[in-house]
Formats: structure tokens, C-alpha cells, sequence
């Protein structure tokens, strides 16, 4: 067939540009935001300031792709609404995750104090019966942080004796244990709002519990949601730039679909014509 | 009157116990490790329920936090056959109290029939008895039909056009062991295309990723040269291995395609991600390529960027179409039966349900 | 004998297995856990075999100075380092021959094969696996293209739930009204993926999965033989 | 020291990356030197692993640890030094045994995982009432699931000829692997590029530093 074809080469080049360009120079292409994302947006909307909450990291390098980012934006959205967090964590490695985390806060909200606006409590091993203690008695569960401090002398937890005093439960899970341990004991029977955020592929199994009865306030699934989420609130941060880079490559990839349909109608054109 | 405040504690204690119900029994169609425990505390209102196993030596050890107030949970840790074990039940309220409490025993059986799988053994004597009928039937000399499979017109082709040109042909028994049906089916493909190699004397070169593979491509090669009759042309170095790692392993093939140039390309067998990194860089140097898998996820990008692709059951239908032989024909047949039957109850099925009969769907999901 | 008792073997150890899955009580019900553990020794040793031969494939390269020698000894240098370094000082969680290498991880950061592992391994396997992104274009590119009613349906499906997946996909369709918000891109991609796709994917999965039950109960009766090699 | 090393780590990393994706552009000596490490560290690897990961912890430790309660292993390793036999061509047929072994083992597990999972699982998944759902959209889905799925095993059958009504619901079975295809390959298309941003972002962050990790 007499059909103009282009180097594919190019089109390696393209896609090379296409991925790098947006992850140095964020875009902020506007998403459409999901019914979910938006309602765990509006539950931190509407935590009064100065309310304490508790975000549990519950993952680890694997799944930081997805997980990390929405760490990254749920606790930003937290201090700017002065709202006080407790970081803790059912996965040993989330303790980092959580640090990393910190690490980018420190240097966006320098005035946030450790102990009066935030503080992190550490690994906790024992999945849901940890749970359960945490909410029946929190200083039973955590005598002191994870630097060794005693809870007493922490002013943020003065008042803070059990999921009561907490605003809302948010756990970023990648397994178990992890989001439906806080939902069964955070929620279920305690009746704290709860929510969190999941991987692409754990999604399905996760979102039942968003359901009339409000399980879970809300579910950030994958990147997408995390990207939903930085737009909420017109901060445009990791994971815009990773659904900035995953747009244009599609769209690179349909422009040349569309280039090759074109050549192929005009040689078939032509080879008609020449008949 | 403080008599009267015990008793009436005491008989109010003996009321709530009558609410609460619990029970402890062998948990059926497993080998006697496991015992089904039941609960019921909806009219006491307890906020928890904890259930404890009571040993031997006076110990009790915690088996289960819930806060639903009916449930049931199996316990499956420290459980023999045929030896009693003691559970208590204890109803809690919010603060830890508790409400009421109960004890019972059990004893675990080993059962020799699992019944939740009658479904599964059905179907499985059903296929059996299909398969095995045709294969003889078939091998009695009864003529079976099989359809033309596209994915097929390459063999002759490939070797024709690898001849003309001088190139090899590449051939790739997938990423999976030997043990993989896919690639058993992959190898006797091998044999044919290799006799026909043979015949016309054009190269062959097939890089594998398990040794186990290694060992029974090579014999199948060096088989199918002597059914040509061409032993001297076979080359022991055709064949060879590269390494066990996934994308080590596509390093290396890719290496060996730009190299050689393969005029015809052979993908048939288990493939992962490699499927279109393989078909790609194949696409670059002009072969033609013929693919075929069983992988529902690599199938996209087979009929994307190859010329031939067999899809799914025609990677094993192919070597039945190739070898003619009666063995692979009724099998064949038999799996075209085990089809109808899908089909049959398939339909049978969506009807029940449509006019609101659901014993089908429950059958055949228990197990 | 050199034929027989392997078919033997192995319908004995095929029946086994099926029975197993019906019959709970010991031994039966123990039985094909334990087969799966004498297979992952069995394939073990097989991944020891196929280092032979890399081995001997790559001598022979450089001993008959054949085309582009020079890249075996590249690799027979990789091997060796790879498994010199990992007999030697361990894994992360493995002591080796010469002990636990406490010296070389307070110069190096990590063991020697750890080391390997992160810095080289890892990038080689991500980088590779990444080539995808730039094939998937380049595939696409290529077939893509409306030909018949097959490549028209193909195309279609592809450009709906590419765009439905980004960004970009929500951009284009946002405009149009709640009442028939299903045409939204997001939403169509998401209704292509739940059913014509399962359906497909279905299809598939039943006729493979009988082609497979197939070979295997001809492997298990004897009737299939061609992995012994040969017919 | 470390730093060195760590460093050191991150070129050696960014290097070999650009030597792959040298290849994209054509086969070129530099991607040919990455070719061979790889497949020689992961043939390395794999060795490594199974001795460490596989036949110590299966085999050797529980027979050197507890003999009288493991000596059942000594049938898998007797196996498996059969397996090697294939390197002495007189005597290679001993090593029918553990194939024979392995693929028995595969087979039945085969045949009832799949009969299982891809067959009556498949089966009770599309035995459902398509007329019930609360919207047309849902609704318009489940017929085409319901469709679907009998077309396509109609695609599959092979001891009838393609033709007449049979033929054209066979022909709609194709039109459905078509559509599964191409949506599969747009959802996958996804995934992918998430492995060059994942490649981009180490090339970007930790080797050069332009944006955040």
C-alpha cells in the first residue's frame, strides 16, 4: 500500500517530551472530580478549625505512587484549615512515609509547631485490637510519641482521651490492616467519621462501604483521585503533574492515531483515483 | 433486702444468659482443624463480645473481639480431631462490663467428602467422560471436523519467505515453564514448524527462558529434523537459554531480533508485558510474526502488532489443526462439548433467574 | 522404563491432586501442599540447570571466538559477580560464606549483592519494562487505522477509554448536561470497561480455561506425551 | 564513604537507563553492554535467590534442623539432583522423574483451578437477571455482558463451520474480543506510561535534581 508512514522514532521522541515536559512545568489540566472525592474534601471542609483529627499511614514503598500524594494533599488541606493532626501508622513503614510527608509540610507551613499543631505517634503492631484500644483509650495505646515524649506533656493531646475527641479518622491504606480495620472500629462502633485512601486496584473491594450509612465518609482511589483532589484545592502538586504527563502522552498517542488514519483515507484515495 | 437485691442480680444475670445464644460446632468439609462458632446477643445490647478458649491447664486464651451482635467466626489455629475444646462467650457493654456469658464444647471431624464442591465434581466427571469418549471415538477411526484457524496460513509463509531470503525463523515457546499447558501446546507447534523448517532448510533459532523448556525444545527440534530426514542439519545451538528474569530475558531476545533479523518471527505461549516489547522491536525489523496466547491480558497487544494472532483456545486448537492426530482432535471436540454445555446452562440459568428462580445460580456458586 | 514409570508418576501424582481438592480428611487433604512443596524444590533446581547452560553457551561463544564474543564475556562477568557477591557476604537477610560483610556495609551502605541489586538490577528491569510507554504509541500508530468493522471496533474502544482515563477525557465532555451524563468520556469508558470488555475477556477466559482442562486431563491420562519430547 | 556509593549508585542507575532507552533510537554498543549485564546479573540473581530463598529454607534447613520429621524431603532433593542428570547425555532420560513429577503436580492443579475459576466462575458471573438494575445504562450493559459472553463462546467453537446463523453469532463474538481488545489496550496504555514517569521521575529527581522526589 502506497502509505506514508512516519519513523516511529519520532513518535519515541514525542512520547519522551510529552511525559518529561509536564513533570518539571505542573500544568493543572482541570479534572472532572468524582462524587467521592469531593465528599472527603468537604468533610475536611467542614472540620471546625482547631478540631484535632488522626491520619493513619498504613503503607509502604510499594504503593507511595499512589498513596504518597494524597498523604501529601489531605494534611496540607489540614493546616491550612488549622486543623491539628496526630500521624500514626499500622504498617512499620509508614512511619517514614509519614516523615516524608512531614518533611514537605516544615518547609510550606514553617510556623506549624511540633506538639501544638501536629505530632506523631508511631508504629503501632496489632492491626484491629490496636484499633480498638485506640478508641476505647488512647493514652493506654500510646504512653508517648514516637521521640519518647510522654502524651502528658504534648498540648496538643491534653484533651484527647479517645476517638470522641477525635474529628475524623483517615487511614491511607494499601492492605491489611488498614482502611476496613478503621472503619470497623472507627466508625462501626465508635461512629466517627471515617475515610481514606486506597490504591487503583484495591478500589473496588474498598468502595461498597461508601454507602447510605456513610461507613466511609468519601474514598480517594489512585492517582486520579489524588489529582481530584489537588484541584479541590487549586494546589496543583505530584500527582496533577503525573495526570499532566498521562494526558498529553495520550494525547500524543491519539494525534498520531488521527495522522495515521488520515495518510491511509488519502492513499486509498489516491489509489482509487489512479485507477 | 440485700438478699433480695443478689437474688434478683442473679436472676436477671440467669435471664440475659437465656438471651444470649452461642454455639460451638465442627466446622464441616475440612479436615477436622477448624470449629464453627455462632453467636446471637441481639436482645442483651452489648456493645462487645469476646470469645475465649478455655485450655486444658486452667488458661484461657482470646480467639475473637467482635461488636457484631450476631455473628460467627471459625477458628482454625489449635484445633485437633477428635479432641474437645471449650469456648466461653462473654457479652460486654460500653465500658467493659460484663453483661452475660456462656460456655460450650465441641468436638472437630476430618470429613472424607467435601460437599460444598458437588458442583465442581459434576462438572469435572462430565468433562472427563466428554473428552475421554471423543478421543477414543476419535482414535476408532471416526472422522472429526475441525474449523480453519486464520491464525495459521504464516507457517508456510514464514518458512517459505525465511528460505528465500536467507533469514532464520524465531521461535518463542513463551515466558512460562514447562509445566504451563501454553507452552506444551507451543512446543508441538515447534515440532511441526520445525519439520517444515527442516524440509526447506531455512534456519531456526529459539531462545527459551527455563531450563526444563531447554531440554524438551531441544529434543523436539532434533525430532522433527530426523522426521525430515535431515539429522545432519540440525544444529544443537538452535536452541539455547538465556536467563530465568522476565525483562533479562526480553534484553536478550531483543538483541538476538535486531541482530538476526528473523524473516518470520513465532511467539506461541505463556507471555506477560514482555508480549508487545517482543512484538514491537519484531515489527522494526520487518519479520513477519504470528502470535498466540492464552493470556487474556497480552491478547490486545498481539492482535495489535502482529500479522497472525491466535487467540486464546486456538493456541491449543492449532496443534490439534496441525498434527491431525485423533488424540488432540477428540479432545478438541470434547472441550467444543464442555462449550455447548456452558451455553446450555448459561442460558437455562439467565431464564431461572428472569422469572425469579434462583436455585441454579445458588447451586452452582456453592463451592 | 525410561518412558513408563514417568507416565506412571504422573498420572499418580495428577489423580492424587483432583482427589485431594474433595477430600478433606488426612492424609489427602495435606497431600497437595506437600507436592507443592517438593515442586518448588524440583524447579530449584532446574533454575541451577539453566545457569549451567548459560554458562556453557557463552565458554563456547568466546572459546570459537564467534561473532560478537566480546559481549559473553560481559555477561559471564556478570554472573559471576552476581552470584560470587551473593554466596559470599548474603542477601539482606541472609549470612553468607564469609560471614555477614559488616566491613563492606558500613563502607558500602548495603551488602555487595544488595547493592547490585538496587542500583543496577533494578534500573535495568524498570527501564525495560518502561519501554512499553513508547511501543504502546508506536503500536497504536501503526494498527489503529479504520479498515474493516473489526479495526473500526478496535480503534473506537481504544480512543474512548484512552481519553476516559485522564484528564483530558473529563476536559472534553464536561459540557454536556447531567440528564444524559452517561456520554460523559469518563463515564463511557467506564461502561465499555464493565461490560462489552468482561464480556470479551470472558469469552476468552472460558475457552482457554477449557483448552487448558483439556491438555491437562491428557497429560494426566497419558494420551499427551510431547513433554517427555518428542511424540 | 556511603555518600560515595550512593551517589555513585544513582549514575550507575542513570546511566544504564539512557543505555536502554539507546535503544529505542537503534541497537548500538552501549545497549548491547547493558543487554549482556542484565541478562548475566539477573541469571546471577535468579541463582542467588533460589539457593537462598528456595532450597536452604525448603530443603536443606528443615532436613539439617529436624531429620526424623523432615526426612520426606529427601525424595524432593533426590528429584532434583535427577533433574541435573540432563547434563550427562547417557543417562539424561533420568530426569523424566521429576518432570514428570512437576507436571503431573501442575496438571491436576490445572484442571481444577480452571475449571473453577475461568469456568463456573465465569458461569455464575453471567447468570443474572440483564432486565434488573435501577437506569437504561446499566441495563443496556448487562444485555451486552449477557451477549457478549455467548458470542464469544460461540466465536470459540471449532467443530462446526462458520457459517449461516451460526456464522454471524460467531461473527458478533469477534466484534466483542475486538472492543475488549482495543479497551484493554486504551486502559493499559495508562499503566505503561506510568512506568516512564516512574523512570522520568528517578531520571529528573534523584540523578538531577529539577523537581521534588
Amino acid at each position: 500500500m502506497a502509505q506514508k508512514t512516519i519513523d516511529r522514532r519520532w513518535i519515541f521522541l514525542l512520547i519522551f517530551i510529552g511525559v518529561a515536559l509536564p513533570l518539571i512545568f505542573i500544568i493543572g489540566l482541570p479534572i472532572e472530580t468524582t462524587e467521592n472525592v469531593r465528599m472527603v474534601y468537604e468533610m475536611v471542609e467542614n472540620t471546625p478549625p482547631g478540631s484535632t483529627v488522626l491520619i493513619s499511614y498504613d503503607f509502604d514503598p510499594a504503593s507511595r505512587p499512589e498513596l504518597y500524594p494524597m498523604g501529601l494533599a489531605l494534611v496540607e488541606h489540614c493546616f491550612q484549615r488549622d486543623i491539628k493532626v496526630i500521624f500514626t501508622a499500622l504498617w512499620p513503614m509508614g512511619v517514614q512515609m509519614a516523615e516524608d510527608v512531614l518533611d514537605v509540610m516544615r518547609q510550606k507551613f514553617p510556623n506549624k509547631e511540633y506538639g501544638v499543631d501536629y505530632v506523631n505517634v508511631g508504629f503501632k503492631a496489632g492491626g484491629i485490637v490496636t484499633v480498638q484500644a485506640m478508641g476505647k483509650n488512647f493514652r493506654e495505646v500510646y504512653p508517648s510519641d514516637m521521640n519518647g515524649t510522654p502524651i502528658s506533656e504534648i498540648p496538643m493531646l491534653r484533651g484527647v482521651k479517645n476517638f470522641d475527641n477525635l474529628a475524623f479518622l483517615f487511614s491511607l491504606s494499601a492492605g491489611s490492616p488498614g482502611i476496613k480495620e478503621w472503619v470497623q472500629i472507627g466508625h462501626d462502633t465508635y461512629g466517627r467519621p471515617t475515610s481514606g485512601g486506597v490504591t487503583g486496584v484495591s478500589a473496588p473491594s474498598i468502595l461498597p462501604y461508601v454507602n447510605e450509612q456513610q461507613q466511609l465518609t468519601g474514598l480517594l482511589a489512585g492517582l486520579k483521585a489524588a489529582a481530584e483532589y489537588e484541584f479541590l484545592m487549586d494546589s496543583p502538586g505530584l500527582a496533577t503533574s503525573g495526570m499532566d504527563a498521562q494526558s498529553i502522552a495520550h494525547l500524543i498517542i491519539i494525534i498520531f492515531i488521527i495522522i495515521a488514519n488520515v495518510n491511509y483515507w488519502r492513499a486509498n484515495k489516491a489509489e482509487k483515483g489512479g485507477k | 433486702m440485700r438478699k433480695f437485691l443478689i437474688f434478683l442480680f442473679l436472676f436477671s444475670a440467669v435471664l440475659w444468659a437465656q438471651n444470649l445464644d452461642f454455639t460451638a460446632e465442627d466446622n464441616p468439609n475440612d479436615d477436622g482443624s477448624a470449629i464453627l462458632l455462632k453467636w446471637n446477643a441481639a436482645e442483651i445490647g452489648a456493645a462487645t463480645l469476646r470469645i475465649t478458649k478455655l485450655e486444658e491447664n486452667g488458661d484461657t486464651t482470646l480467639v475473637y473481639l467482635s461488636s457484631d451482635v450476631i455473628g460467627q467466626y471459625i477458628l482454625g489455629d489449635g484445633i485437633q480431631p477428635k479432641v474437645p475444646a471449650n469456648f466461653r462467650l462473654q457479652a460486654l457493654d460500653v465500658t467493659g462490663n460484663i453483661l452475660a456469658e456462656k460456655e460450650v464444647t465441641a468436638v472437630a471431624k476430618a470429613q472424607w467428602f467435601n460437599t460444598n464442591k458437588i458442583s465442581l465434581l459434576i462438572m469435572a466427571i462430565i468433562l472427563t467422560a466428554a473428552i475421554v469418549y471423543y478421543i477414543f471415538s476419535a482414535r476408532s477411526g471416526k472422522e472429526l471436523y475441525i474449523r480453519k484457524i486464520a491464525g495459521l496460513e504464516s507457517i508456510d509463509e514464514s518458512v517459505g519467505r525465511a528460505t528465500e531470503m536467507g533469514r532464520p525463523i524465531l521461535f518463542i515457546p513463551g515466558t512460562l515453564d514447562l509445566d504451563d499447558m501454553q507452552t506444551i501446546s507451543g512446543l508441538s507447534i515447534l515440532s511441526k514448524l520445525a519439520q517444515r523448517a527442516a524440509e526447506y532448510e531455512a534456519r531456526l533459532i529459539v531462545p527459551v527462558c527455563r531450563s526444563m523448556v531447554l531440554s524438551t525444545a531441544k529434543e523436539v527440534v532434533k525430532e522433527a529434523y530426523l522426521r525430515a530426514g535431515r539429522p545432519d542439519a540440525y544444529d544443537p545451538d538452535a536452541v539455547f537459554y538465556l536467563t530465568d528474569d522476565q525483562f533479562g530475558f526480553v534484553a536478550g531476545v531483543d538483541g538476538i531480533i535486531v541482530r538476526e533479523k528473523p524473516a518470520a518471527n513465532f511467539f506461541l505461549g505463556a507471555f506477560y508485558a514482555e508480549s508487545l516489547i517482543l512484538a514491537e522491536t519484531g515489527f522494526a525489523s520487518g519479520s513477519i510474526q504470528t502470535a498466540g496466547t492464552a493470556m487474556p491480558s497480552q491478547l490486545p497487544f498481539f492482535v495489535v502488532a502482529c500479522d497472525y494472532t491466535l487467540i486464546g483456545e486456538e493456541l491449543f486448537a492449532a496443534s490439534a489443526y496441525l498434527s491431525k492426530e485423533p488424540h488432540q482432535l477428540g479432545s478438541l471436540k470434547g472441550q467444543d462439548l464442555g462449550k455447548a454445555i456452558f451455553l446450555v446452562v448459561l442460558t437455562l440459568g439467565i431464564f431461572l433467574e428472569i422469572i425469579g428462580v434462583h436455585f441454579l445460580k445458588d447451586f452452582l456458586t456453592i463451592h | 522404563m525410561k518412558r513408563n514409570i514417568p507416565l506412571i508418576i504422573t498420572f499418580l501424582v495428577g489423580i492424587t491432586v483432583i482427589f485431594s481438592e474433595f477430600i478433606p480428611h488426612y492424609p489427602f487433604g495435606m497431600l497437595s501442599g506437600e507436592l507443592e512443596n517438593w515442586f518448588l524444590i524440583i524447579s530449584g533446581f532446574a533454575i541451577l540447570l539453566g545457569q549451567l547452560s548459560l554458562f556453557k553457551v557463552n565458554i563456547l561463544k568466546i572459546k570459537f571466538k564467534k561473532e560478537n564474543w566480546q559481549y559473553s564475556v560481559i555477561t559471564l562477568i556478570s554472573v559471576v559477580v552476581m552470584i560470587g557477591t551473593g554466596l559470599l557476604w548474603g542477601t539482606k537477610d541472609n549470612t553468607g560464606i564469609l560471614g555477614n560483610g559488616d566491613q563492606i556495609i558500613a563502607v558500602m551502605g548495603s551488602k555487595p549483592f544488595d547493592y547490585l541489586f538496587d542500583n543496577v538490577y533494578q534500573h535495568l528491569q524498570a527501564t525495560m519494562f518502561s519501554l512499553l510507554a513508547f511501543f504502546i504509541a508506536s503500536a497504536a500508530y501503526r494498527a489503529f487505522i479504520a479498515r474493516t468493522t473489526e479495526s473500526n471496533l478496535l480503534l473506537i474502544a481504544a480512543i474512548l477509554v484512552m481519553l476516559g482515563n485522564t484528564s483530558l477525557g473529563s476536559f472534553l465532555t464536561s459540557w454536556i448536561p447531567e440528564a444524559i451524563s452517561f456520554l460523559h468520556l469518563p463515564k463511557l469508558a467506564e461502561f465499555i470497561m464493565k461490560y462489552p470488555t468482561t464480556a470479551g475477556q470472558r469469552a476468552i477466559m472460558i475457552g482457554a480455561g477449557l483448552g487448558i482442562i483439556g491438555s491437562s486431563l491428557r497429560i494426566i491420562l497419558g494420551i499427551e506425551r510431547s513433554y517427555l519430547g518428542g511424540k | 564513604m556511603v555518600h560515595f556509593f550512593e551517589v555513585l549508585g544513582i549514575w550507575i542507575g542513570a546511566l544504564l537507563t539512557f543505555a536502554i532507552f539507546s535503544f529505542l533510537y537503534k541497537d548500538n554498543p552501549f545497549y548491547k553492554v547493558a543487554e549482556q549485564i542484565f541478562v548475566g546479573l539477573s541469571a546471577g540473581y535468579w541463582f542467588v535467590y533460589t539457593i537462598f530463598f528456595i532450597l536452604l529454607p525448603n530443603m536443606y534447613n528443615p532436613l539439617t534442623e529436624n531429620f526424623a520429621a523432615n526426612w520426606i524431603k529427601l525424595i524432593p532433593a533426590l528429584l532434583g539432583v535427577m533433574m541435573l542428570m540432563r547434563l550427562i547425555p547417557s543417562i539424561e532420560w533420568v530426569s523424566r522423574f521429576p518432570i514428570a513429577l512437576v507436571i503431573g503436580t501442575t496438571s491436576g492443579v490445572f484442571f481444577l483451578r480452571y475449571l473453577k475459576s475461568d469456568v463456573i466462575n465465569q458461569l455464575t458471573a453471567t447468570i443474572m437477571n440483564p432486565f434488573s438494575g435501577n437506569n437504561t445504562v446499566m441495563i443496556v450493559g448487562q444485555i451486552l455482558l449477557v451477549i457478549g459472553t455467548f458470542t464469544g463462546v460461540v466465536y470459540f467453537y471449532f467443530s462446526k463451520k462458520h457459517e449461516g446463523a451460526f456464522g454471524v453469532t460467531a461473527r458478533i463474538g469477534i466484534y466483542f474480543l475486538m472492543i475488549s481488545f482495543g479497551a484493554a489496550f486504551g486502559y493499559t496504555a495508562m499503566a505503561r506510561i506510568s512506568l516512564l514517569i516512574g523512570r522520568l521521575q528517578f531520571l529528573l529527581g534523584d540523578w538531577l535534581g529539577i523537581i521534588q522526589p
